[in-house]
């Protein structure tokens, strides 16, 4: 675990307290869907918090990010309302997207939050073109891409990264190696150990993390973000975490063991920042109680309102295929 | 012959099984297929067989749908016959230059030298996962020569169906309605029209190129397939209520397609309705529509009618998703408004 | 205004010059697009522009046509306009997802946050390169909701869609004809039906959503765009001869689709016959023809006819792909044929 | 230039005589275009004929080959006649496609060569599927697939090594690095040198290998398909060669200097060989140029032959979209 002196306390509280955001968020969500309360599909985060906190604390708020079809905790670490998010993914007129994206289709502009994408991969040129954006007109924003292990493999992941390298575009590759693709291990799915690794055939930097510990995370993203703003092009991190959930809504994850699943928990991030706000920076339980306390409102307050919220009317199906001319 | 109720998914999965036994060259290619304890595919369609047939011929990818349908090509011209499956229909987009600027074309510009007999197998239809897991692909590949497309509506024609695509030596697009893959063994999806049917174990086929008249009428003809299909048998029974007597026609074949039985329909009620769940503008009702408005002209009473979704991407909500997706009631609607017509 | 003699290319190269002028939103994005002593794209349409503009407003990729669509989505995501050339159209099948899951549907799945405008401009047609460098792919931009479907036939039109194509706020693709891209500053090709118009110097626009009626007449209504539209109108000169006043209509957009100077002029005429170069079934014919027949069923005298590619791949023999592309003959033979009818 | 001593003299004079034939081809195809009468596109392989020979000597005649779009030297190097490339570049009834497929789709199946392709990179996979299939049924043959600089970029280059790797498919990749794709130099496309490094990203063995020495790429090959045929996995090889002629029919080639072009004649492989036939092998110069004028009479009459080939029947058109059932 990377030591936490060097930040300020008040972003190694924040980062705390988004992760258990996500995590009481998701749990919350879980326990909705049992109940029957969630229509269509549900990607959870849990246990990878430590990433998309890691990342977005780095971030400024002009830069962008683009997420996938698990994007509830990149919104969340991104400060985008956890109501929107509920909403939506209950299918909610008051729905960041209006109930119109989903659960995988998330997006709020207020935030930088580049609408997240349900097709595996597909967010990685796109990124680079943002970025390219930024470049063109002599910004120095950022684009953050994040997709899995399983989309390492894909013809957008190649084609994405090889363009920004060759550009040498202000773009942050942010691969969440979360074990398996659905229900996939990724080392059957690659002949070598770190997706890192593949950097090399682009010309890039790449950097394998502990996607548990969210001050690495978050060291690994500063520098590679300064790099990009400097003109000094893109940066692939492989982030090793792990997801505690199933892939999707129903999935059991009989493709993996209990055993497998108990070594990563006892790696918990958001249990490891905890002990160490403790330790090392004399933070009081008590305070982390009321920051706990304090997610779980926002949280239950965030479904309460989804809950109430009106669905959206049918008249909404019309609306938003083209955009008018000003 | 001994016969089982089966879903549409247990029908696939055992047309998958008598093809494998019958011929070596079967194989299975696609994500998630044969790993153990995971998913049998998308829609758990290969669950099972992978224990049966091993892992090398139930062949697990990485997420590469390029790889998947291009390896599919390359087995198929020398001599497998490859059934490939995309999680959901939409990621067909990715692997589209395998699908029309390979499959569709390599016997044609080899003039006949190699031939790619595969199947390859599309999850379609909306259920609540928003634009990119909706889209009723058919239109697309009815549109590209080289291809044949199946659209089957229930478990007895989906397995006899997939058996002739797989034994069929052309490149096949088999789409499988999600909402119609049944609860046994399947996703359990709210709405769905799950039929459970009798479907013989043994080796049976249902030869590609046929539409199949479900239901005999009078005043107007319906044209439908897949979850469509069953909304327009529950809209023909709800005319006959009101004493309009609707003749339903399953397109469970789009190409080759089979005019003759249309056209006699037409020939009879003089008025059709064609309902589709995709999109309106140029969905497969269109070619349809455009054809036998050419072809029984001066026999119609009253302009070929369309029931499509809307002219949008697939919105999430369900209350949207329900407006956008033709309903039964809609069907009815129409279908008063063309016989009053 | 001043103007200038103009071909196609030379027209689209104006525009793009001006729309850069006007707008540091817009740069290019594709392969050779600008490299020095290199080719100007597929076509030559941008050659000097990166003389003009700079290598970075004139961007060069690598063979990746994923990542130049889904790079023009991402910048048109952060408030660019980018112009991204595929080399020959039917390479757009390697990044179909970018377009039609990711392109067409941001805005929708957003509820309207973020926008995509940009345009994928596509040289599509037959001209001897065979199957893989041939198709018209219109139809298929034209069934997915989100995009706008601009295909046309002269250096004037061209021009003006082109410009309120990069200024429309949706992703639009742009279709352009090599045949007709004309001789000087282009490749050329034997059988081009090259024509050079005065195009102005000056900004302009053509709207969007419009069809062109080019040519008045009482006794049939031809629709044909690009290389067709052309062919048309040759078939209407042959067929005054022969006493039959052909009116010809040039669907030079085809999504937004204007159907109201369709249908008027299927009310005058009373018989239309559209003329396609993409493949017959499921092409844009089918779509036009199966609303029209609705719209105007009561005023047709006879059913609306399609003269189009047959359902194959395209051949690469100049004799197999003349067969294969409609010729002014078929065009005069089947509007006979209809008059007759 | 690697010696020739470890190949039976046979061999190499067969290795010569292909590349001679080759070469007299192409040469004898462009002088036809100039005088209008090749219909089409041409794309030439002047240059690249030592990679070309050296792959296809090494095979065996049940492996299989997918081909560019530009095929002519593969096919010949193959074994194909040259009288029915030469029809079907031409577009004639006795072209090796019935003229249906042109310059760019050459199919000989007695020859096993596979359809090639004109979309870049497309056969990357599609070879990975055909030993794929190879090795489910238990055969020891091999395919390979030809490509460009260019198609290292792509995402089917990506999606299909990755996956011949996964399965260790026995196929075979060679990259003919002719240093560009259509105008664009690779080295502007790529931050990295060697596109064999790219293998490291698969956890398969890469190669650089000297394109213009026969020899050396035979060597190469050999060890690669023996490496596939004994079930150890596929190989990336990258043979740097130099087209000659412009990318397709009427390129100038003004993005390259003619010194450029003139150091890499300079290393001609048809020149090294042959002064390796003399000076190693000891080879009559008489011989020699007996094979050459054989190879330029074979080419002559191909292209008499095609030249009064019948165009093929209009009904053509509309035969071979679907195949019956037997
Ligand atoms: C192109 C594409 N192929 C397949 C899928 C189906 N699918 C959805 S998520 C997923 C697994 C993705 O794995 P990974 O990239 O590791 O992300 P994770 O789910 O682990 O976060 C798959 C196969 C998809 N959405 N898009
Ligand atoms: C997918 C795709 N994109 C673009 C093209 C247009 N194109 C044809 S050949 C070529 C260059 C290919 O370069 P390389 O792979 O190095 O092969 P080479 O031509 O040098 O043999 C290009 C861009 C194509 N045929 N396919
Ligand atoms: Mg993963
Ligand atoms: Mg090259």
């Amino acid at each position: 675990m990377t030591g936490s002196d060097n930040f300020p306390l008040e972003t190694a509280r924040e980062m705390y307290r988004r992760m258990v955001l996500i995590r009481r968020f998701e749990d919350h969500l879980y326990a909705l869907f049992l109940q029957g309360a969630v229509p269509g599909t549900l990607h959870q985060y849990q246990g990878q918090e430590a990433v998309a906190v890691g990342v977005c604390i780095a971030l400024r708020p002009d830069d962008v990010i683009f997420s996938t079809h698990r994007p509830v905790g990149h919104l969340l670490a991104r400060g985008s309302s956890p109501r929107g998010i509920a909403a939506e993914i209950m299918g909610k007129a008051t729905g960041c997207a209006g109930g119109k994206g989903g659960q995988m289709h998330l997006t709020d502009v207020t935030v930088g939050a580049m609408p997240s994408n349900a097709i595996v991969g597909a967010n990685i040129p796109i990124a680079t073109g943002a970025a390219l954006a930024f470049q063109l007109r002599g910004q120095d924003r950022v684009a953050v891409s994040f997709f899995g292990d399983g989309a390492s493999n894909i013809g957008a992941f190649h084609e994405g990264i090889n363009l920004a390298a060759v550009k040498n575009a202000p773009v942050i590759f942010v691969c969440e190696n979360n074990q398996y693709g659905a229900s996939t291990a990724i080392s059957s799915m690659l002949r070598i150990t770190d997706i890192a690794d593949r950097a090399a055939a682009y010309g890039i930097p790449g950097r394998v993390v502990d996607g548990m510990d969210v001050l690495a995370v978050h060291h690994a993203v500063l520098e590679a973000v300064e790099r990009a703003r400097q003109g000094n092009g893109p940066t692939l991190l492989e982030c090793k975490t792990y997801r505690y959930a199933g892939h999707s809504r129903g999935d059991p994850g009989g493709y993996r063991t209990r055993d497998e699943v108990q070594r990563w928990r006892e790696r918990d991030p958001i249990s490891h920042m905890r002990a160490l706000l403790i330790t090392e920076r004399g933070m009081a339980e008590e305070e982390l109680i009321s920051i706990e306390n304090a997610c779980q409102s926002e949280v239950e307050e965030a479904v309460e309102f989804a809950r109430n919220s009106p669905e959206p009317g049918i008249e909404e199906t019309y609306l938003h295929v083209f955009k008018e001319r000003q | 012959m001994s016969t089982r109720e089966m879903t549409m998914v247990e029908a696939l999965r055992d047309g998958l099984r008598v093809a494998m036994l019958s011929d070596p060259a079967v194989f299975l290619i696609g994500e998630d297929l044969g790993i153990p304890g995971g998913f049998g595919g998308g829609f758990t369609v290969t669950l099972g067989l992978s224990d049966e047939f091993g892992h090398a011929r139930v062949m697990d990818t990485p997420i590469s749908e390029i790889a998947i349908v291009g390896a599919a090509v390359g087995a198929a011209l020398v001599g497998m016959r490859p059934v490939a499956e995309m999680q959901y229909g939409d990621f067909v987009f990715c692997a589209m230059d395998q699908v029309v600027n390979q499959a569709a074309k390599m016997h044609y510009m080899s003039n006949g030298q190699v031939s790619v007999p595969m199947v390859l197998r599309l999850p379609v239809g909306a259920s609540a996962r928003g634009a990119q897991h909706a889209q009723s692909t058919e239109a697309w590949f009815m549109h590209t020569p080289g291809l044949k497309v199946v659209c089957p509506s229930n478990p007895y024609d989906a397995k006899g169906l997939l058996l002739a695509a797989i034994r069929d030596n052309n490149p096949v697009v088999f789409l499988e309605h999600k909402l119609l893959y049944g609860g046994k063994g399947g996703r359990k999806e709210s709405s769905s029209a799950a039929k459970v049917v009798s479907v013989p174990e043994e080796d049976y086929e249902i030869p590609l190129g046929t539409v199949a008249v479900k239901r005999q009428g009078s005043d107007l003809t319906l044209l439908a397939n897949m979850l469509m299909l069953h909304r327009a048998m529950d809209a023909a029974q709800e005319l006959d209520q009101q004493g309009v007597h609707a003749e339903v026609i399953d397109m469970r074949c789009l190409v080759p397609l089979d005019m003759q039985p249309l056209i006699a329909s037409a020939q009879k009620t003089g008025r059709v309705l064609i309902v589709e769940e995709d999109n309106l503008t140029g969905g497969w009702g269109a070619e349809v529509a455009a054809r036998l408005s050419e072809a029984v002209f001066f026999h119609l009473d009253a302009p070929i009618t369309r029931v499509a979704a809307p002219d949008t991407p697939a919105p999430t909500a369900p209350v949207l998703e329900h407006e956008y997706v033709p309903s039964v009631q809609r069907v009815v609607a129409a279908a008063l408004k063309l016989v009053a017509g």
